[in-house]
């Protein structure tokens, strides 16, 4: 097993090193450069250049890149021009907020997603079926972002139970109230990114389950005499959610890309909202990163969701 | 959104700046202009209600500063970029906008004694002589020295600095330019005369002049560093270290406890500090989506926004009525404006030069186009009197050197009509043609902004297409902020003839970015009369205020007249600020505005 | 040998035209037939489809009397005029430009990129997919390699990154670009189908009948997954109506003199705008989601006519 | 046979599908009983109802979608009065089923000891150490040579021969009085299906349980089955013990079955075709003889109007009158009756 | 000159596995075998699930990649691709399948699916083209009203037909049939297989008749082969395998069949376990050291077995002499 995610790891390797390459291009075929524009006017063009010189960004896009590269094997991804740090240390601090956000929206959507699957499955075709599934059509045609925007409106402003910007409240210390302020901060953008992303996993496990409830498996079960809830319990539950958990590492993709628009309506410093902010900042170095760590964050993913798939279903052992 | 300011190094001081790229344009005022604002905003808010006791002991200051991005967080106004940081570490700065200066000035931004350091200009030796005040501390106690006067220029100008301050301006200090370059390992110029834990340094330079009077020329550095915090850390690294961004040091009212990166910073009283004692005890400043302020002020979870954070006139509208806020504001430093693409920069010679055949050569074309813009019903209507249509290049907070009798140019389409028909731009078809019987395409550059910019720039293109000229938008819509600039920065281009941008300025108005030699002329306008204003401005006369006063005053006529810039519109900066505040005033003349402060209430309501 | 067949068979040529009528009026529906009528009895889906019919032809035509240069002028004067007045009866936004013109203009943009998107999207992706799935080995193994990075890469940004790259874009450009990322979904489902399609016996039946690869894939496979593929189009159909929208809302949508629903719903970013403005956002949110259900509906039924289809093989 | 050791009783039963609003008998008015150690065949054609019959034993229809009438006896209780719980103190434990596929009926996800003692935790009380052990016991039962490690492993491990033995170690699991055997070895190879026979029977032998054999083979029944009920159409066409179908069938489909079959000692060139195909659910004829429409030649008054069960020998019942004078077109004059 | 030669064929499947995913190892599906086909005659290709038979037949009419081992057609190895277009070798080799249903495409209407073959080789005019379609339902039994329906309303038994109509549709000289019956019921089964051998007999084809049914194959077929394992184990006339069968595996097959003989059952039972006790007992007589089958040897002109010669001849012997 260890041997194949081994082998699956260096199968990553040319991908990301295209991406990488790609990703760099596409950061110089920007218009304009980091200092466009916030060149102290007095300053002689000399100085300019300097700047430019000690930021690597003189010379041809090869050698730009390759001195990129040499920085990457020492864990170096360069300076922000904008924040003026290493961007490894910039996007940790901004990882770690993203990471908390999507790690709470992940539960909290399975959470949410989980019963109503199983429970529209279950009641194929009676009422709560029908609201359920009424939800995830509705929730699907509404663009994420409005589903914020009116999230934030009513239950930041007008309401005022949660906090509408930043990830942590400064006045809060100790361990407890750190860990409770960060929460607090998470919990409304988290509550409103999980009712989103809840569509397709509650629609998929809805179909899982009523397949495997006309499975012959469970039709076997049955001539066991076992009662219904056991049969639910043992047979049906079980192998409808092992695909969902092997859908957990394809779903980051899906909250990274959440991501951007959350971080941005709630104000929430994590990386979605550094990258949209450093477009504008024309901040390559931390365009590059980002892209290049949510090309990478996909690709684990995926893995990630080949090994859950491996390990928890006999047929697709990994040798 | 992008408003990217390109802030320099905080201080009040420095010297011109970046493009206020989109704070609110326009203005409203009566017709004629001449004015300023319709709208009198007060610079300060008298709260007659006492201060509660309690309040004083335990309450909190919550201060909103309106930003799209989390802030850079570097507590070190000779480092920091952006306006953002510099609001968010406001507090350990005496005012807003002067973090560690070492003087204070009057309200036409003259160096007076008082502050944490006393300048003395000496223009028979060409020395500048410091002195700082005594028992001077840090926010830790330790004394400020004459090393660390010194060592703001060591970390502006040292050759692995990520400082964007160094101005070509500081080559007059004598030694300077060697060390920037690198081969010298000390600054010469620079002089102890206690030594470097003395009190004073001399600073020798090659020539003396006016601007030098005022805070934020662009001659003399007026900060300090704290030389024996941080001397551990290259310079070249300096931003990046916890020192500057975690614990560092200010000499204000205020000292950092806890900074949350990018998001909010937390204050309490500076026991060291030299000036009058702060009153409250916390003061906390968040970072607020500027899409979101007026929801946050509104829904009462801030005393006031940032004093220099950006402020739209529709968050005005919606704040103006508020029973428990009132506004405050002064007129800001800086202005918008238009330009003209005149020329070319010849990066051999380092010059701007004109080309008399370029498409915007003809001044009647360029007075005709500003006559047609209806900037007092524009600005009326989308910025509710935070803006004003300019009348000059040089904004109303600068008393002294700005001409309020100047006209400007008020809505006349009539005399925009005659100066085309006058000037040969005959009408062929449903557009004017070029006097030489070419068609005429005017390409307008412009920012992407808030909406009601938008709604602003579509209406200049009717404006002008009433007069018959044909304008479009450069590459067909309002261009992002960086291709703007890009297009603009380029030595020669013709994709933009006429672009809408903006200036915020420093306390000290000389116009350096239009100079024959400036890189950020983006017009590359440059006549023999406009070089000689600009120079006479800094000349050996100029020491007299009203000469340099009249200098001023007449090279605003002269870019009046030939409106190769043209002033577009000025506005207020300005807070919403609550009614448990008491002490807020944005006079320049309060040197204290932070120990000033003080709560009425311990809750906000 | 056709002679053996013909000593063998009592059917000789003058009986053709005579079978011939006799086979046609036995014929069976075809499945647009099926899916015909599964529209006629289902009243809410045929509501559906004539509303999305009806909708988009208005939307098409009425756009064409509409000046929109003129229509995105400013106009002080009725600068967020609100709903129901003379002038605009759904109100005008922050330039005082009609928001009932911008919507149908925007409609028209927006379904305009829509049928765009999908028909790229769609068409590119149902051919990688077909063709990935039929040839199995390096032919497979190598599109595959360039799905996984395609998968890989991080859409949203790219497409953020390609837009501020890009100076004269427009809503053909804006479809472009989301074409190189709207295919994969399309080719994935597309490509396990044609997997399990590839190995049925009637694929074998063609090649022994000496039917061409590519006439196998797009004749004899394709029609196979035609209710798939009606049902996926449609579906993205529906996705693609809102596509623009995010990128809107973050700001690096279509420009600003060319309204679309997303530049319309992108108002919603300012929170004053969802409360004292509703009417800037409001109807054209409403739109994409009347559109998008609307849509789903009518692919339910063609997925329950598909359905159909085959279990009335079942039972017959 | 006495009918006092006949511990099911099926009587007058009859299962409906709802198909687009309107139920249609897959079976109607099957009346059947089984006996402890005896392997009773239900033997027909695809579509005949012989799967509906054993699920409708086991209670296993949506009652949303289905209609039962009739009654099953087992041991004096009427199984279909019983709610779902009812019904499950008798799956399991007093009826073990063995399906056709032996694949899809066992969870892909679980190891096989875990599927057999899922039997045993429903319908006994013992110990975990005891039920391991019946598991294994069990497991060499069914004829698995190393009961140990197959109890580890996954269905998708075994081959088809294993699982189907797996499946049938479920149904005996608590040594029920009933198993129904629902084509067994349909999916099986030829020497695998034999092999499974086998074990069928020795389970009956040693349990001295009524099995329920369905298949549509013929010579699986004469292999196997101790008496035999010929299915057509949801009906019952003939019902006798094994010797009787076999070497004096009666009833026009069981000849006609049994004619078509390619014998091994038959190898002439052409072999007999029955006319016309099964009527599909919703086209069975309502009243007559439903097989009557497939030998033409038969004149009407040959049928019974309702047709009904006539004994012709002890055990032996044929339905409709129309066997008594059936010749094939092609063996006219025949003595073969 | 036989129809067709099929030399030491041989089609395995590699199994990847290591780190690298290099083949390391192959699943022999066909193992080497080697048979002629003549013209007219029809050959029983037996065996279990497994054995390979399916994947020779496929081979034979092109659809399997072959490892090694030629086909040899007209003096040309149609192994190649090429080889096979340039030959047009599939309208003289057709196939018809088990799965009915799947072996017509649901999509497709009759006429279309039956004329495939006529639009691929014979470029008829479009009425030849339905004349040819029609004339071939009719030899099927099929109506003309078929012509525009579709596969899945029609009866398993009709489909079959339908596919044995596109099967001869070119009139081949060669028909793989791969357990056309065994998806089929009884009656039904009958049916396909008189129309199978109607058009045998009138047409002149030969049959590659693929199956696990030793009842349906001794019906059908003159000459069969016994595969196990991939490889052949035993090859002959009807009557040799089923009257005279040497290898244990094929004993072990023929006792394995039901017998609808109800009074004998017991004794057919007995038999059949004593030769499973056989076959458990003395497989490595039979089998070589690797449990693979041995080639396979003459005993008589038309009779091979897959054993060491002087075992196979001692084993024929005894055989003759239990007859005698």
């Amino acid at each position: 097993m260890w041997k194949t995610i081994l082998r699956r790891i260096l199968i990553m390797i040319p991908e990301v090193i295209i991406l990488s390459i790609l990703v760099f291009l596409l950061a110089k075929a920007m218009p304009g450069d980091p200092f466009t524009g916030s060149i102290n006017p007095k300053a002689d063009p000399a100085q300019i250049a300097h700047l430019m010189k000690i930021n690597g960004l003189d010379g041809p896009w090869y050698s730009q890149y390759w001195n990129w590269v040499v920085h990457l094997f020492h864990g170096n991804l360069g300076n922000s021009y904008q924040y003026q740090e290493p961007v490894t240390r910039l996007i940790a601090g901004r990882a770690t907020n993203t990471l908390w956000l999507a790690l709470f929206t992940m539960l909290l959507t399975y959470a949410i997603a989980l019963p109503m699957g199983v429970f529209a499955g279950r009641h194929e075709g009676k009422l709560p079926d029908t609201i359920i599934r009424f939800y995830t059509y509705v929730t699907y045609c509404i663009p994420f972002f409005v589903i914020l925007v009116v999230g934030i409106w009513i239950f930041g402003y007008v309401l005022g139970w949660f906090p509408t910007t930043g990830s942590i409240s400064i006045t809060a210390s100790g361990w407890l109230n750190t860990i409770g302020s960060r929460f607090y901060h998470i919990l409304l953008p988290g509550i409103l990114g999980a009712l989103f992303s809840t569509v397709n996993i509650v629609q998929y496990l809805r179909s899982e389950v009523i397949d495997a409830k006309h499975s012959d498996y469970v039709r076997t079960a049955r001539a066991k005499g076992g009662p219904t809830k056991d049969i639910y319990r043992h047979h049906i539950f079980r192998n409808s959610l092992l695909p969902i958990a092997a859908f957990a590492g394809y779903s980051i993709t899906g909250l990274l890309n959440g991501s951007i628009f959350t971080e941005t309506v709630f104000s929430y410093p994590g990386m979605g909202l550094l990258f949209i902010n450093s477009i504008s900042y024309r901040d390559y170095t931390v365009i590059t990163a980002l892209v290049l760590i949510y090309g990478i964050l996909n690709l684990l993913g995926t893995l990630l969701s080949d090994i859950i798939l491996s390990l928890v279903d006999p047929r697709i052992r990994i040798q | 959104m992008n408003k990217k300011k390109l802030v320099l190094s905080a201080v009040a001081v420095l010297a011109v700046i970046g493009l206020a790229g989109c704070s609110s344009k326009s203005s409203s005022s009566n017709s004629s202009g001449e004015k300023g604002a319709s709208l009198k905003l007060p610079d300060h808010y008298t709260n007659t209600k006492a201060t509660d006791k309690a309040a004083t002991r335990n309450g909190t200051l919550h201060v909103a500063e309106p930003a799209d991005a989390p802030f850079a967080g570097i507590g070190d106004p000779n480092l920091m970029s952006n306006n953002e940081d510099n609001d968010v570490f406001a507090p350990g700065a005496a005012a807003p906008g002067s973090i560690n200066a070492l003087f204070i000035s009057d309200k036409n931004n003259k160096i007076i004694d008082g502050g944490l350091a006393n300048q003395r200009l000496d223009r028979k030796n060409n020395t500048v002589t410091i002195t700082l005040r005594k028992g001077a501390k840090w926010s830790n106690g330790s004394p400020i020295t004459a090393k660390d006067i010194e060592y703001t220029y060591e970390v502006i100008a040292n050759k692995a600095s990520t400082s964007q301050a160094y101005t070509a301006d500081m080559n007059n200090i004598k030694g300077m330019a060697a060390y920037h370059a690198g081969t010298a390992k000390t600054i010469s110029g620079i002089a102890y005369p206690d030594g470097e834990t003395g009190r004073s340094v001399v600073i020798h330079c090659t020539k003396m002049t006016p601007a030098m009077k005022f805070v934020g020329n662009s001659f003399i550095a007026e900060t300090v560093e704290p030389y024996d915090y941080i001397k551990n850390v290259p310079i070249g690294k300096l931003a990046a270290s916890p020192q500057v961004r975690k614990n560092p040091l200010f000499t204000g009212p205020y000292k950092l406890d806890k900074i949350v990166p990018g998001e909010s910073t937390s204050w309490s009283k500076n026991p060291y500090y030299y000036g009058k004692k702060p009153q409250i005890k916390n003061i906390v400043i968040t970072v607020v989506s500027s899409n979101n302020i007026d929801k946050a002020i509104q829904s009462g979870k801030y005393d006031f926004t940032s004093p220099a954070g950006v402020m739209h006139g529709t968050d005005y509208k919606q704040l103006k009525n508020l029973k428990n806020y009132k506004i405050v504001g002064q007129p800001e430093l800086g202005y918008g404006y238009f330009g003209f693409n005149v020329g070319q920069f010849d990066t051999k010679t380092g010059k701007n030069t004109l080309d008399p055949h370029s498409k915007m050569a003809n001044k009647s074309l360029r007075k005709a186009m500003m006559y047609a813009v209806n900037n007092d019903a524009v600005t009326k209507k989308f910025s509710y009197g935070i803006s004003w249509r300019a009348n000059t290049l040089i904004p109303p907070i600068f008393d002294n050197y700005w001409d309020s009798s100047a006209k400007g140019f008020p809505l006349d389409i009539k005399k925009a009509n005659k100066l085309l028909d006058d000037a040969g731009y005959k009408k062929k078809g449903k557009w004017r043609v070029q006097p030489n019987g070419k068609p005429l395409t005017i390409y307008f550059g412009a920012m992407t902004g808030t909406s009601a910019q938008a709604a602003t720039y579509q209406d200049y293109l009717q404006q002008w297409h009433k007069i018959g000229l044909n304008v479009k938008f450069a590459t067909g819509k309002t261009m992002e902020m960086n291709s703007f600039y890009s297009t603009l920065e380029a030595p020669k281009q013709n994709k933009i003839d006429i672009y809408d941008a903006a200036w915020s300025v420093s306390s000290e108005p000389t116009p350096t970015m239009y100079t024959e030699t400036s890189v950020q002329n983006l017009g590359h306008f440059a006549t023999a009369k406009n070089t000689q204003l600009i120079n006479d401005m800094n000349s050996d006369k100029a020491w007299n205020d009203s000469y340099r006063a009249k200098i001023f005053k007449e090279w605003q006529a002269y870019m009046n007249e030939e409106a190769y810039v043209a002033p577009d519109a000025f506005s207020y900066t300005w807070a919403p600020v609550n009614t448990r505040v008491k002490g807020y005033s944005l006079k320049s003349s309060n040197v204290d505005f932070w120990s000033s402060l003080s709560l009425t209430s311990s809750s906000m309501k | 040998m056709p002679n053996k067949i013909d000593q063998q068979s009592s059917i000789s040529a003058a009986d053709l035209t005579r079978l011939n009528q006799e086979a046609q009026s036995e014929a069976t529906p075809s499945t647009a037939r099926i899916i015909w009528n599964e529209f006629k009895a289902d009243r809410p889906a045929m509501a559906a489809l004539i509303i999305i019919v009806g909708f988009i032809l208005f939307v098409m035509v009425a756009a064409l009397f509409i000046d929109t240069p003129k229509m995105m002028e400013t106009n002080i004067m009725n600068y967020f005029n609100p709903p129901f007045s003379a002038q605009d009866w759904l109100g005008a936004d922050s330039a005082g430009r009609s928001i009932a013109q911008q919507l149908i203009v925007g409609s028209r943009n927006s379904i305009g990129i829509a049928l765009g998107l999908t028909a790229i999207s769609s068409t590119f992706g149902i051919a990688w997919g077909l063709i990935s799935g039929y040839f199995n080995g390096y032919v497979d193994w190598g599109m595959q390699r360039v799905y996984d990075f395609m998968m890989m890469l991080p859409m949203l940004m790219i497409i953020i990154v390609l837009v501020t790259i890009i100076p004269h874009y427009n809503a053909i450009t804006l479809t472009l670009i989301f074409s190189l990322f709207y295919w994969e979904g399309t080719s994935r489902l597309i490509r396990s189908r044609t997997l399990a399609e590839a190995d049925k016996d009637y694929v074998a039946a063609s090649i022994t009948s000496g039917t061409n690869q590519w006439k196998i894939i797009f004749n004899q496979i394709m029609p196979n997954i035609s209710s798939l593929i009606i049902v996926d189009t449609t579906l993205s159909f529906a996705e693609n109506i809102g596509v623009e929208t995010g990128l809107s809302f973050l700001g690096f949508g279509l420009p600003s003199q060319t309204p679309s629903l997303g530049t319309l719903i992108a108002n919603a970013n300012d929170p004053n705008n969802i409360t004292q403005y509703w009417w800037t956002w409001l109807p054209a949110a409403l739109e994409i989601i009347v559109l998008c259900l609307s849509i789903s509906y009518i692919g339910q039924v063609l997925r329950r006519a598909a359905d159909a289809s085959q279990r009335q093989g079942m039972t017959n | 046979m006495a009918t006092e050791d006949s511990f099911l009783t099926i009587k007058d039963v009859s299962t409906a599908f709802k198909i687009n609003g309107q139920y249609y008998d897959a079976i109607s008015h099957i009346n059947l009983t089984v006996h402890h150690d005896e392997i009773l065949a239900l033997v027909g054609e695809s579509g005949c109802g012989k799967s509906t019959l054993a699920t409708t034993i086991m209670g296993l229809h949506d009652p949303d979608e289905t209609r039962i009438t009739g009654e099953v006896d087992l041991e004096g209780t009427n199984l279909l009065q019983l709610d779902e719980n009812g019904y499950n103190q008798f799956r399991g434990a007093k009826i073990g089923m063995i399906f056709q596929d032996p694949l899809s009926a066992l969870n892909p996800l679980k190891r096989v000891e875990d599927q057999i003692q899922e039997v045993l935790d429903y319908h006994t009380t013992l110990s975990t150490a005891a039920k391991h052990d019946r598991v294994m016991e069990l497991l060499d039962q069914v004829g698995i040579v190393n009961p140990p490690r197959t109890a580890r492993q996954y269905p998708h491990e075994l081959s088809g021969g294993m699982r189907q033995r797996v499946i049938i170690a479920i149904a005996i699991a608590c040594k029920p009085d009933l198993i129904i055997a629902d084509e067994p070895t349909t999916a099986l190879d030829v020497t695998i299906q034999a092999q499974i026979l086998d074990v069928l029977r020795s389970i009956q032998t040693e349990n001295h349980a009524g099995i329920i054999l369905i298949t549509h083979d013929l010579g699986v029944v004469a292999e196997t089955a101790d008496r035999v009920a010929v299915m057509y159409a949801g009906q019952i066409v003939e019902l006798g013990s094994a010797e009787q179908i076999f070497n004096t069938p009666k009833h026009p489909y069981t000849r006609s079955l049994l004619r078509s079959m390619p014998q091994l000692n038959n190898e002439s060139d052409d072999l007999y075709v029955i006319q016309g195909n099964v009527p599909s659910l919703r086209r069975l004829p309502t009243t007559g003889d439903r097989f009557a429409p497939r030998i033409p030649w038969v004149p009407a008054s040959e049928h019974e109007a309702t047709p009904t069960m006539h004994e012709v020998a002890p055990g032996h019942k044929v339905r409709c009158t129309c066997y008594r004078n059936f010749t094939f077109p092609d063996e006219k004059g025949s003595d073969r009756v | 000159m036989s129809l067709i030669e099929i030399h030491n064929l041989k089609v395995h499947y590699p199994i990847r596995s290591g780190f690298w995913n290099r083949v390391t190892d192959s699943v022999k599906a066909v193992d080497g075998i080697s048979f002629n086909i003549e013209a007219g005659e029809t050959y029983g290709l037996v065996g279990e699930s497994g054995s390979g038979k399916s994947t020779t037949g496929k081979s034979v009419v092109g659809l399997e990649k072959v490892t090694s081992g030629q086909i040899i057609y007209q003096g040309q190895d149609i192994t190649q691709p090429a080889n096979r277009r340039r030959l047009h070798y599939n309208r003289d080799v057709q196939m018809i399948f088990q799965d009915s249903l799947s072996s017509l495409n649901p999509r497709k209407r009759i006429e279309d699916i039956i004329a495939e073959p006529l639009r691929n080789f014979e470029h008829l005019s479009k009425d030849d083209e339905k004349l040819r379609v029609l004339q071939l339902l009719d030899i099927v039994g099929l109506d003309a009203d078929a012509l525009y329906k579709y596969p899945h309303q029609f009866s398993g038994g009709q489909r079959q037909r339908i596919g044995v109509a596109r099967a001869v549709a070119t009139n081949p000289k060669l028909i793989i049939a791969d357990e056309p019956v065994s998806a089929l019921d009884l009656s039904v089964q009958a049916q396909v297989l008189n129309f199978m051998k109607r058009i045998q007999q009138e047409f002149g084809i030969s049959y590659l008749f693929i199956s696990h049914d030793l009842g349906v194959v001794r019906h059908m077929c003159n000459n069969i082969a016994i595969m196990h394992k991939g490889r052949l184990v035993e090859l002959g006339t009807r009557d040799d395998i089923y009257h005279h069968p040497l290898h244990i595996y094929t004993k072990r097959l023929l006792a394995a069949i039901p017998e609808t003989n109800v009074n004998q059952r017991a004794a057919h039972r007995a038999t059949r376990q004593a030769v499973e006790q056989a076959y458990q007992d003395q497989q490595a007589r039979y089998y070589d050291a690797d449990g693979a089958p041995f080639p396979l040897v003459a005993v008589s002109p038309t009779h091979f077995v897959a054993l060491p010669a002087d075992f196979a001849q001692s084993l024929a012997h005894a055989e003759q002499e239990v007859q005698a």
